[in-house]
């Protein structure tokens, strides 16, 4: 790809960035939210046109208008936002545009058949090719994305942040796969948040800021401080904050716990000055047992109690000063037709609402958690996907609530962007008026060892009983997880 | 009808009107009853679910023949579509009446009916003689496809016709079905015959009830009732106020309460064996301020409804 | 605003159309001459109240085919109880509250039953319609004519100090009414963020089955409105009137820029989009078009609306 | 395949509960009786037909409120071919055609134009018919009796070996290959892909422009064969038929088990679908209800269906 140009209305998306993958590489594409690698990546698969710039292919020239030409051309992209049809099965997904016929008609039987090996491959034999994708959880979908780029054959693979809402296992499963396709003569264009693995798995990388190509090179021995260097165009800060932190009142307390199908038991506390941590495999039920908690799903058994309020709907949350960020953005997360200062004050709206109050309300989180936009009466579906998080997580900045229930709230965010919500979680729990307690799900063990005071384990919809982070391990939550290798 | 089979042996006679609505199919429906009454016959009174559906009054005849009712007296929506609707009926052994408008095909016993040419024609007459054989007309029709209507219109054109001094200077607005839009229709065909002192028009013809009502509500919103003269179809209390405040010349009226009497009589005599003839008339009348005190003109104008 | 702007210039485009050709038709200005725009004003009043509640129900994700069968229930309404005696405010009052009672009856079969809007308000149009012909013995209800009836009528030479007819203030201040409760309150921000994403609004803490209610009601009570003028025009309570008149409010507000997707709504935007087809009608009759012509020049200008505007859109989305 | 099943199960309860009604009525089993089914079937052809094309278009994420005009528009076309002398079949096939090609405009204005369904085809709606009404002149147009009218006429005796009217075969065949193509096809996965999620469609490679311009070509088609079916009833090309039948025709898809959301649709769904509302129809009227009572019940029916539906819907998820 050389010299590539792209613009939305004002926005310079890409300006002149060139970028070359070898067949049978790895290739790393790193940068902060917004720095354009989606965008560099949809011009390559065909889904956006550039402005500027050519593209080659096995040294032809390549010039897709659609992912159809792109697809034919043998270029093969895991998007992003997550891009299936919901009511279709995983099997129809998997062979979506590409369907085998005989005889004019589906042929079902290759078709499922093919899927269960990728799948297989993937090391999820267990997901139902009939199944309707609609009901598989976020990160099955993810695992028949990926099944879905791998059935195709392909010359030119690109995952857009595949992992991010993968489990540890299943992520070094898909290196693996990567590893052995790239062996085949694929070139492989990787993007993502989480530097060791870029760095691991990685033959080469390249660091876009702002739209243009920064700096390439092999992983080989390079420290990821120097990329993030690259990225934030400085010197990176302290990881994972933490001051020291003073345990008060209980705010959230649940007692044997049961939702519909998950979670089947679980038993908590969270005190004010606190954060605590959920780690578990996918599908545990971590994410019912948040919604369970908020009032959205159904309690079947149990005791609830958040901030002395039993069972109670959303609203009432909110009220009574509990507040929660979904890890389904685009689902649930956010409104993405209103704006920025709409979606960040939706909670907590006054009587009356005018341009001026929502700008001068939504100035203060906007600027804390650095949210890069162009005006906050800007809608919230034109910001790049890591930015769209942090309006998400401000909500709960702007509502000024004591209880934070966070379902996977870093994902998609890029390293330093994530370091300002770290730091903004350790000084709403060490604030000195009204210090918060938080619970936080996370997939991602260093970062959950990092924030949490202690952890609980979910395995199958239990709960295990919380450590203290500094008492454990990944090695050991890990193990937890996955039943000690039963 | 409740427990229509249980007094066996009854004549039960079905009559489709095309509306259920307008007041003048409830004068057809009083006078279905009173026939049925005089003669000792059930009348089944059903029209089509949505006015101006031809294809749900297919639906209705359909569902009395399948449900066997001993005749049936029908006013077709349309001259062509219910043909076969009858044909299937009288296969069927039942006979049909065909009643207020024409049907193209012989297979009834019997068409009772107003001459629809003549009354527009009458209505035309009366306009040229109000207006001295000279001056612009207005016709607005009533609904695109409505056989009756469209009668009555080219029989005002035909009447017109006939006086080189008359000239129509719009016939080719339609009112449309309902109320509103046939106000409105009527507001923009004044609007667009308007000059500095009033009305470029002279004369006005509208073919049916709801169309007479939309251009009469039309003419007195824009303060030309009275200026311009009016004459409309078919009977309603608000145009023999109209006409008595001098704001219509007249209305044209059917007899609808002889015509459903003698819809239902013919084919009760017919399935007694007794012989009919094929076309018979119930009479078109014009309603002017000058007979409006008659006796037999104030039983059409506000005919006997049924409950 | 812009969006608005959009709107306005196609409705002032039609109108110089329109009055190029009927001058070149008749010679004079008639189509703007004062007593039709008045008249256009006065047809337009009816379709576009009720396209200021069908704004708020399709901006908060709904839409509301029950809307002409409401404002024949509601003219029904009206005359029974006018001819049973009511005094007129009280009888137009019982009218508008038909019209709030058939939006709550949509509301809470939409929250309650779960079935999209699309389907509970064929049902309930289907259903308000028999009611209305029911209530009127299938008939129309003639009412004695009272100062109701002058809310749409043509202006009387010593009212020209009003320069239009109260029900076309009327229109105006509640126009006003709802353009400011969409934009500037609460509520209105909960029911574009119903509309935008019903399940983020409920993460968020909006109670959005009563959003929804509120928002049929409200759109119900303004349909309501829209049957008294309908009223006041015919002084008839007729069942049978307004038959498909839901599609040409729907219309309105969509080539007013909302979208049926939800999330967005344009209040100015609505009124004019009704005016654009008053002017076209108007014109096109005053023209002496015929009426397929009439019928063809309108559905190409709906769809022509809306693609402008939403090529527009594209270019600065 | 449970879909239908509940579909067909609230067909049998409309259907037993009008048998015992009539039976309590006239004392005799008329209802169930086969002149009174085949009666049934032959009402149910039409809007049957035509929503056959609206399950496809429906199931693609699309509508098409023009389906009532295109019925018109067919007949018309038919009529004007078979009275300027071209055969039953030819005239027929024209039909179909003009159907198909209306479809197409749909089809081109949704994907080109990039304006939502709704208002392509609500400007169609007027449009077409105005088309219709141009081309007959404003009348209806006659045409001579050909076996084209026997299409859907009651069995004569010599031809009861056929135990329904061709029509209704033709319906049943139609139906099977509408059934083939969405289930079993390329095309239909695309179609589905496309009603469930666009975006993620056009990402996959498939060209959704084209899908969509098939689907609303198709629809077309068999609105087209719905317009025969209609000229075969009435023997007239009748410009003003069929006004309304649109929403009769959605109102089956929907009762069938689609979502009007897209992604999923139900062939056989949509004919019980069709087949419930004309037997409330046919029962209603053979009872001797009023308009009214019969159009409430409808009304209730309609929202009861499809509530009931979405019920068991969310409980199996
Ligand atoms: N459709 C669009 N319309 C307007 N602006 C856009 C659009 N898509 C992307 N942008 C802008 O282009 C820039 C690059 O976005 P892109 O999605 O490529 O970032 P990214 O590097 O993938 O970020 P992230 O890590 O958050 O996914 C951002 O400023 C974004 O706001
Ligand atoms: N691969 C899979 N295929 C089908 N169903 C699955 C799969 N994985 C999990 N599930 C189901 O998903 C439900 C729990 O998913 P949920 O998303 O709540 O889990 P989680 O612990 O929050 O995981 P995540 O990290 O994805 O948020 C369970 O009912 C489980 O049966
Ligand atoms: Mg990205
Ligand atoms: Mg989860």
């Amino acid at each position: 790809m050389r010299g590539i140009g792209k613009r939305f209305g004002a926005t310079e998306a890409l300006a002149a960035v060139d970028l070359s993958v070898a067949s049978g590489e790895i290739h790393a594409l790193l940068g902060q939210n917004g720095a354009g690698k989606s965008t560099l990546m949809k011009i390559l698969s065909g889904a956006l046109v550039p402005d500027a710039g050519s593209i080659e292919l096995d040294g032809q020239p390549y010039r897709p208008r659609n992912p159809l030409e792109g697809r034919r051309a043998g270029v093969a992209m895991i998007y992003q936002e997550l891009s299936l049809v919901p009511h279709l099965s995983v099997a129809e997904n998997v062979f979506l545009g590409v369907e085998p016929t005989r005889r004019g008609l589906l042929d079902r039987v290759l078709m499922r058949q093919r899927t269960r090996e990728v799948l297989a491959e993937l090391g999820s034999p267990d997901v139902d090719p009939d199944a309707r994708v609609d009901a598989l959880p976020i990160a099955g979908r993810q695992i028949v994305e990926i099944a879905r780029a791998l059935a195709a054959g392909c010359r030119v693979l690109v995952l857009d942040e595949p992992t991010s809402s993968l489990p540890r296992p299943d992520a070094d499963r898909l290196f693996a796969t990567m590893r052995r396709l790239a062996g085949q003569g694929q070139a492989i264009v990787y993007i993502t948040h989480f530097l060791e693995e870029a760095l691991a798995a990685g033959d080469r990388y390249s660091v876009l800021r702002d739209g243009r190509l920064v700096e390439s090179g092999a992983t080989a021995g390079v420290p990821p401080e120097r990329i993030v260097t690259a990225m934030v165009g400085r010197a990176g800060s302290e990881a994972y904050p933490r001051s020291p932190r003073q345990a008060g009142e209980a705010l959230l307390a649940i007692d044997n716990l049961a939702g519909l199908t998950r979670p089947n038991d679980a038993s908590l506390t969270v005190h004010r000055g606190e954060v605590v941590g959920i780690f578990g495999l996918v599908g545990s039920g971590r994410t019912e047992l948040i919604r369970a908690i908020f009032g959205l799903d159904p309690v079947l058994r149990g005791d609830v109690r958040v901030m002395g309020l039993g069972e109670a709907a959303p609203t009432a949350r909110w009220r009574s000063g509990a507040g929660m960020v979904s890890e389904d953005r685009k689902g649930e997360g956010l409104a993405v037709g209103l704006s920025v200062a709409d979606n960040l004050m939706l909670t907590a709206f006054g009587p009356w609402v005018t341009a001026a109050g929502q700008r001068a309300a939504s100035g203060p989180v906007i600027g804390e958690l650095g949210i890069r936009l162009a005006d906050p009466l800007q809608p919230v579906g034109q910001l790049s996907g890591g930015n769209q998080q942090k309006v998400a997580f401000g909500r709960l900045l702007h509502h000024d609530v004591d209880l934070l229930l966070l379902d996977e709230p870093t994902r998609g965010i890029d390293v330093a962007s994530k370091a300002a919500i770290y730091r903004t979680i350790d000084r709403l729990v060490t604030r000195a008026d009204r210090p918060c307690g938080v619970l936080i799900v996370g997939s991602y063990l260093p970062e959950l060892l990092g924030i949490c005071d202690r952890i609980a384990v979910m395995r199958r919809g239990t709960l295990a009983p919380p450590v203290g982070a500094a008492e454990t391990s990944e090695h050991a939550l890990l193990l937890a997880a996955s039943g000690g290798g039963n | 009808g409740g427990g229509a089979r249980k007094d066996a042996g009854k004549l039960r006679i079905a009559v489709i009107p095309k509306g259920t609505t307008h007041e003048f199919w409830r004068a057809v429906h009083a006078g279905a009853i009173k026939a049925g009454e005089e003669l000792g016959v059930t009348i089944e009174w059903k029209g089509p679910l949505q006015e101006n559906d031809r294809e749900e009054q297919i639906k209705v005849i359909e569902n009395f023949v399948t449900r066997g009712v001993s005749g049936i007296a029908l006013a077709p929506l349309d001259h062509a579509a219910l043909v076969q609707p009858v044909a299937n009926a009288t296969r069927a052994n039942i006979p049909v009446v065909i009643f207020d408008s024409d049907l193209k095909s012989d297979d009834y016993v019997s068409f009772v009916a107003t001459d629809n040419f003549k009354g527009g024609a009458l209505a035309g007459e009366a306009l040229a003689q109000a207006l001295g054989g000279k001056g612009n007309l207005i016709l607005l029709r009533y609904a695109v496809g409505s056989a009756s209507t469209t009668n009555r219109e080219e029989g005002f054109l035909a009447a017109v016709a006939k006086y080189p001094g008359l000239k129509v200077v719009s016939s080719n607005q339609y009112a449309g079905v309902t109320t509103e839009t046939g106000f409105q229709a009527s507001e923009n065909l004044l609007a667009a015959h308007k000059t500095a002192t009033g009305l470029s028009v002279d004369g006005i013809f509208c073919a049916n009830e709801s169309s007479t009502f939309g251009m009469l509500r039309a003419l007195v919103d824009g303060g030309y009732a009275g200026k311009v003269h009016f004459i409309g179809f078919d009977a309603s209390p608000k145009f023999v106020a109209a006409i008595k405040a001098g704001q219509m010349d007249g209305m044209v009226l059917q007899n609808p309460v002889n015509m459903g009497y003698l819809a239902v009589k013919t084919l009760v005599q017919h399935l007694r064996g007794q012989p009919v003839d094929k076309r018979i008339d119930t009479g078109a009348t014009l309603v002017t301020k000058a007979n409006l005190g008659d006796p037999a003109v104030a039983g059409l104008v506000s005919p006997a409804l049924a409950p | 605003m812009r969006r608005n702007l959009v709107t306005l210039m196609a409705l002032l485009g039609a109108f110089l159309l329109f009055a190029i050709l009927v001058h070149s038709e008749t010679g004079d200005f008639g189509f703007v001459s004062g007593p039709n725009l008045e008249l256009i004003l006065r047809q337009t009043a009816i379709v576009g109240t009720a396209a200021l509640g069908m704004t708020l129900i399709i901006a908060a994700g709904g839409i509301d085919l029950s809307a002409g069968a409401v404002i024949a229930l509601s003219t029904v309404v009206l005359a029974a109880a006018l001819s049973a005696g009511l005094s007129p405010l009280a009888a137009a009052i019982l009218g508008v509250l038909a019209g709030a009672a058939a939006g709550a009856l949509n509301g809470i079969l939409v929250t309650v039953l779960g079935v999209v809007p699309f389907i509970v308000t064929l049902g309930t149009m289907l259903a308000l319609r028999g009611v209305a012909k029911g209530l009127a013995h299938e008939q129309k209800i003639d009412a004695p004519m009272t100062w109701v009836n002058s809310a749409l009528a043509a202006l009387k030479p010593e009212d020209r100090w009003m320069l239009f007819p109260p029900g076309v203030w009327l229109t105006v201040v509640l126009a006003v009414l709802v353009g400011v409760t969409l934009n500037y309150t609460r509520f209105g921000r909960h029911l574009l963020a119903v509309g935008s994403n019903e399940a983020a609004a409920r993460l968020a803490g909006v109670q959005v089955g009563r959003v929804k209610r509120r928002v049929y009601l409200l759109g119900g009570a303004l349909v309501g409105v829209a049957g008294v003028f309908q009223f006041a025009r015919l002084s008839v309570g007729d069942p049978t009137v307004a038959t498909g008149l839901e599609l040409d409010i729907i219309a309105a507000v969509v080539i007013g820029g909302a979208s049926l997707a939800g999330g967005e709504g344009w209040v100015l935007g609505s009124l004019l989009g009704a005016l654009i087809m008053t002017v076209i009608r108007a014109g096109g009759s005053q023209l002496g078009w015929s009426n397929w012509v009439q019928e063809i020049v309108t559905g190409a200008i709906i769809v022509t609306a809306v693609a402008i505007d939403r090529i527009r859109h594209r270019r600065h989305g």
